[in-house]
């Protein structure tokens, strides 16, 4: 009842709310991410995604070189809800994809990265000198190609050698991407902190398998996999809460976001904007505007003008 | 328990066809998958080989489907050689139809691109007057001819075959004939399947005399499901917004004919 | 087809497979277990689930004195599926439980235990002397309580203390129940192998949260609790596979089973049984025998007689 | 998007109603939650505070339904003290609910153990004979008096109160009232809810002379869907069997009327 009056009130007397939100230096129009790995290898497709209402694209990961990938089947629907995928990190390659991005005038593109070794990325972050790249993303997570992703952000010291090489390269925002891995994910965050990191997104994919029981084998070429969409959602939470209680660094929550609800949670739990990737191909890219209206029209209810007035407030509680 | 259509049913093969040297047609059943529409497609897993996108072949058989695969690289391989009792696993339908229009119909499929034609034949009306031209490019490789034909019975029709080498029926590229054939008649729909250059200049002969026509585009597919990318054209993703796009928006699209991108999604000039 | 003729013929000569199996020393007749924490905590109930077609039942967790755990609430269903629980191992203590199975005769019990101390597992195992016990299970693994469960297990000292005491204590199998922590499960699997243990279970619940969007804050009076059911199911599974691929030691499937079709990924994954918990609260109890004979028709379909000789079969491909 | 009825659906208190100085009604819109049936709870959150379960008051709005509260531990206090216009979580309806039989029917309630009599009250028919009686300490703790005489307008009815002190309506315990009632007539049903010594003397009176007999059962609830076992009286668990047993089965469990499990499931003598 109060809260009916409130905002009938401030319907009255207050703007329109504002979508906009900052990561950090990250200046973004709506605070919807297309996270890395879908849809992401043309500008004409990330075009197509920022009229749609994402707020940014993230690339797919680009390695120094082109990468085939693992052989299909590389992607599983779940039954209950979710997609556990081994695409292998498929991608044209650092320098190919520079050259495709070249041309981009309207997109808040965030590149993301992967490699080995502190010299992949700085060499990478060097093709992209003439794009217009809105922020760098390592991809320090993904849980099923060797010698990458989460073998590198469950080494600690690689951790800080990448991101101190990284933020000596470039002065466009560099984010760091965790997941969980086989050491803790705030030892990793707590690393890329303290060598600069200018935000985080959590989480990527978690290790998963899907096995037929019919054929009995695993379905993946690669066997192992990475989980995502909504069963991982209360995970990815979870991380996001655990990240803002422990540490002063902007958060963009990414993991099992299909609703408005879902991304007001993670507003909650103290992320500054989200990222999702499974609900494209469970709802198609109307999900972006959809999420944005649902987040509007929360906003106008609870009488907020932007994103940042809910951002944490779970934690006051 | 339901079905969900993403998630891979396992289904036992109960024929094998030959139908040339190269392609053979896999016969099993399911109800699903023998009542999809023209144009759409299933992913296929050949278990502890790969998983591949495939039209969904008729089968005179209810309840039954087929796919019709062209043994090319180690997917379409492991497919092709899969053996009756041999368990495949499909998920789908995916992807949208043609808009099936009435009157005269030209359908021009180049290999295993007649796999949606075929089941576009069992959706006209008996007044439908329909022309089917298949292309080829040598006589070992033509195939579906006699079923176009019985599929056709009822209507008026002509089935014509061309051959590149001119070993059966019409010597030529299936292209030149189409030109011909719009010179002459006008058609109030054509339709198309097959190899991209072929399809880009069928749609070009079409779209230029305003003849309205379609074309169901192939491309690289991971997910099927629009996650991966994999399958863009320009802005299009072949798996969500096709396979069947209309000629019209194919001329506004600048990689269509052009371009196609490999695994690693670099693109690559046909 | 040849496995169509294989089965028939496989009618004619097999006998109706059996459900039985053992975990190593741990025979049972049933594959399909209740798992901790469950409807646990009296006697009545046990056996009305032991008629229901559980193989086993696992009681609540037990420490050496009675917990109240957290106050309410302590379970929150998500949309997608699955539950997040943070009942904080409220339990009646060893000695009273002790009391409440003096009188079991039928049915097959494993006792959970928590502690902080190797100390505190001794003297509870006393406590069971006059008991008839089916093995013991070691919870080192509950994500939501501090100081006991994944604290323990993630401290691999500790856990090599608290085995290698109660293997000296008792001739009764122990099993350690695993889960994902801050350090490597398969380090603690490793170091527990080590000291002797006689199985593992994997996995616990996953650490996760939950937040209301229109009061804004975690709905679970402890904020963090374990997220169960279908969402963790493929994890779980991974778990198992890892496990079975790397040591040679009887496993106990648990996580997201639901289905018989979950229980059999577990078994080809290398589980020689399974727990279940969470589908209880979807499928009342007839979810046991649903299972089993999901599992029985799917053996003689596959002409199985046992089964073990499913067990691991996903790894062979 | 479809409600889950496990997943709190949170609602705003719209009306508090003082029923005595321990005991309130809060009114609140629900179209789930007005139409459950007798014997059902929901599981309701006070946020910040607790959760537990509550039986779910009838409204004479449509679309409404409410919770009668007493003032007890901390939980309970919680959501007595609900202001108009707090927020409260519900989740269910949960539990199964009494058979209603037509005739000669006894209800009896003990304190908030009303609430379910008096949903009860809304599915009798006009035919139907229906005898309340309330127990309460004293005259200070009666409530729903008013309330059961309006929902009986249309039916032969009688409402009697009892107080342990005399101070309102009949001296004496409820149970002893039950005795004589049902050796003075022959009723069809007895229906209870109340405190378990109160219940288990009803059940006991009822059941020996062969008269059908229900009573809804109250159990310290976590989950309230079957998983945590708090709830158990021996075998049953009253979430998911109850709250509604019959008399006849209530006999032959060992721990009704003797014993309850305590926060940390300790079983305690009543
Ligand atoms: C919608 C659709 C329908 C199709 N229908 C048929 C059909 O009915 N009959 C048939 O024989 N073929 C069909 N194809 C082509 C088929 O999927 C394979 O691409 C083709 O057989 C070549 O496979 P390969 O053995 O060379 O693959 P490999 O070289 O072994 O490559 C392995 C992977 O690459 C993918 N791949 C390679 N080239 C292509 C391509 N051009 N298009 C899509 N994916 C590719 C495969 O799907 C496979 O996952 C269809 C393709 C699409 C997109
Ligand atoms: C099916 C059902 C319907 C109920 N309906 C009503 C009703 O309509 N009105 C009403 O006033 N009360 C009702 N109760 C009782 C109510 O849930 C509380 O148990 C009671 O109010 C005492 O709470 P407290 O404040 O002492 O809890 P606290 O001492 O604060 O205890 C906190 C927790 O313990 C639980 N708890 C404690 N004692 C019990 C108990 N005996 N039974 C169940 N849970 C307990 C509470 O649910 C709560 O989660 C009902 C109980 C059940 C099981
Ligand atoms: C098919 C697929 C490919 C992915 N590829 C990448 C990748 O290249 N780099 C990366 O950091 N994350 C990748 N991810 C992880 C997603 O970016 C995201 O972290 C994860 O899917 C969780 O979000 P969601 O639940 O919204 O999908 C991929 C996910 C999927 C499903
Ligand atoms: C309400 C609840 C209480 C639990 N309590 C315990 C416990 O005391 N000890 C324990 O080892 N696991 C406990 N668990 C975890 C389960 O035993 C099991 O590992 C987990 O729920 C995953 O299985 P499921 O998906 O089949 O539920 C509990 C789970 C739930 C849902
Ligand atoms: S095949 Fe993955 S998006 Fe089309
Ligand atoms: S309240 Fe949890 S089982 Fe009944």
């Amino acid at each position: 009842m109060n809260q009916l009056l409130y905002s009938k009130l401030g319907s009255f007397i207050k703007v329109k709310p504002s979508l906009a939100t900052s990561i950090g230096q990250i200046q973004l129009d709506r605070p919807v991410m297309l996270a890395s790995g879908i849809l992401g290898i043309s500008l004409d497709v990330f075009n197509r995604l920022y009229r749609s209402g994402a707020g940014a694209v993230v690339t797919k990961s680009l390695s120094k070189e082109p990468w085939d990938g693992y052989p299909n089947p590389t992607i599983f629907s779940v039954k209950g809800g979710g997609w556990i995928n081994a695409v292998g990190l498929s991608n044209p390659g650092a320098p190919n994809f520079a050259k495709i991005i070249e041309s981009n005038k309207d997109v808040p593109i965030i590149v993301s990265l992967v490699g080995s070794i502190p010299e992949e990325f700085e060499v990478m972050i060097k093709e992209f000198e003439n794009c217009k790249v809105t922020a760098y993303e390592l991809n320090l997570s993904c849980p099923h190609v060797a010698k990458v992703g989460l073998e590198v952000g469950d080494d600690p010291e690689l951790v800080k050698k990448i991101v101190t090489t990284v933020k000596n390269t470039t002065n466009v925002p560099v984010i760091a991407k965790v997941g969980l891995g086989t050491t803790h994910y705030l030892d990793t965050v707590s690393i890329a902190i303290e060598s600069g990191i200018d935000a985080i997104t959590a989480i990527n994919t978690v290790r998963a398998i899907a096995i037929d029981v019919e054929t009995q084998r695993p379905i993946l070429s690669n066997k192992f996999g990475g989980l995502s969409g909504t069963p991982i959602k209360p995970i990815a939470l979870r991380c996001v809460y655990e990240i803002s209680s422990k540490y002063d660094i902007p958060i963009i929550g990414c993991g099992g976001v299909s609703t408005w609800e879902d991304a007001v949670e993670f507003f909650l739990a103290g992320s500054s904007a989200i990222q999702l990737g499974s609900a494209v191909g469970d709802n198609w890219i109307d999900i972006f505007d959809e999420i944005n209206k649902g987040i509007l029209q929360y906003m106008e209810r609870k009488g907020y003008s932007k994103i940042k007035d809910m951002v944490g407030l779970a934690k006051k509680s | 328990m339901q079905r969900n259509h993403n998630h891979p049913t396992i289904v036992t093969i109960e024929k094998v066809i030959d139908e040339t040297p190269t392609v053979r047609t896999l016969v099993f059943s399911d109800e699903v998958m023998s009542n999809i529409l023209p144009g759409q497609f299933a992913m296929v897993w050949i278990p502890g080989i790969n998983e591949l996108p495939m039209s969904v072949m008729i089968s005179e058989e209810s309840g039954k489907a087929a796919f019709t695969v062209r043994r090319h690289g180690p997917a379409s391989t492991g497919l092709f050689n899969v053996k009756v009792g041999g368990q495949i696993g499909i998920r789908g339908p995916y992807g949208n139809s043609f808009d099936i229009k009435k009157g005269k119909l030209l359908l021009v499929g180049g290999g295993t691109g007649l796999v949606p034609m075929m089941r576009l034949l069992t959706f006209v009306k008996s007044t439908d007057d329909v022309t089917v031209l298949i292309g080829a490019k040598s006589k070992d490789e033509v195939f579906f001819e006699d079923l176009t034909n019985s599929l056709l019975k009822n209507n008026p029709h002509k089935v014509i075959v061309s051959t590149d080498d001119g070993s059966y029926g019409q010597k030529g590229l299936v292209t030149d004939l189409v030109e011909k054939l719009v010179d002459e008649t006008h058609f109030d729909a054509v339709y198309t399947c097959g190899p991209e250059i072929m399809m880009y200049k069928i749609v070009h002969s079409a779209h230029s005399r305003g003849i309205f026509v379609q074309a169901s585009l192939e491309r690289m597919m991971k997910c099927g499901v629009g996650i991966c990318g994999s399958c863009c054209v320009g802005e299009d993703l072949v798996c969500k917004d096709g396979t069947v796009f209309d000629g019209q928006h194919l001329f506004s699209n600048k990689e269509f004919g052009y371009f196609h991108r490999n695994k690693a999604g670099v693109l690559e000039n046909y």
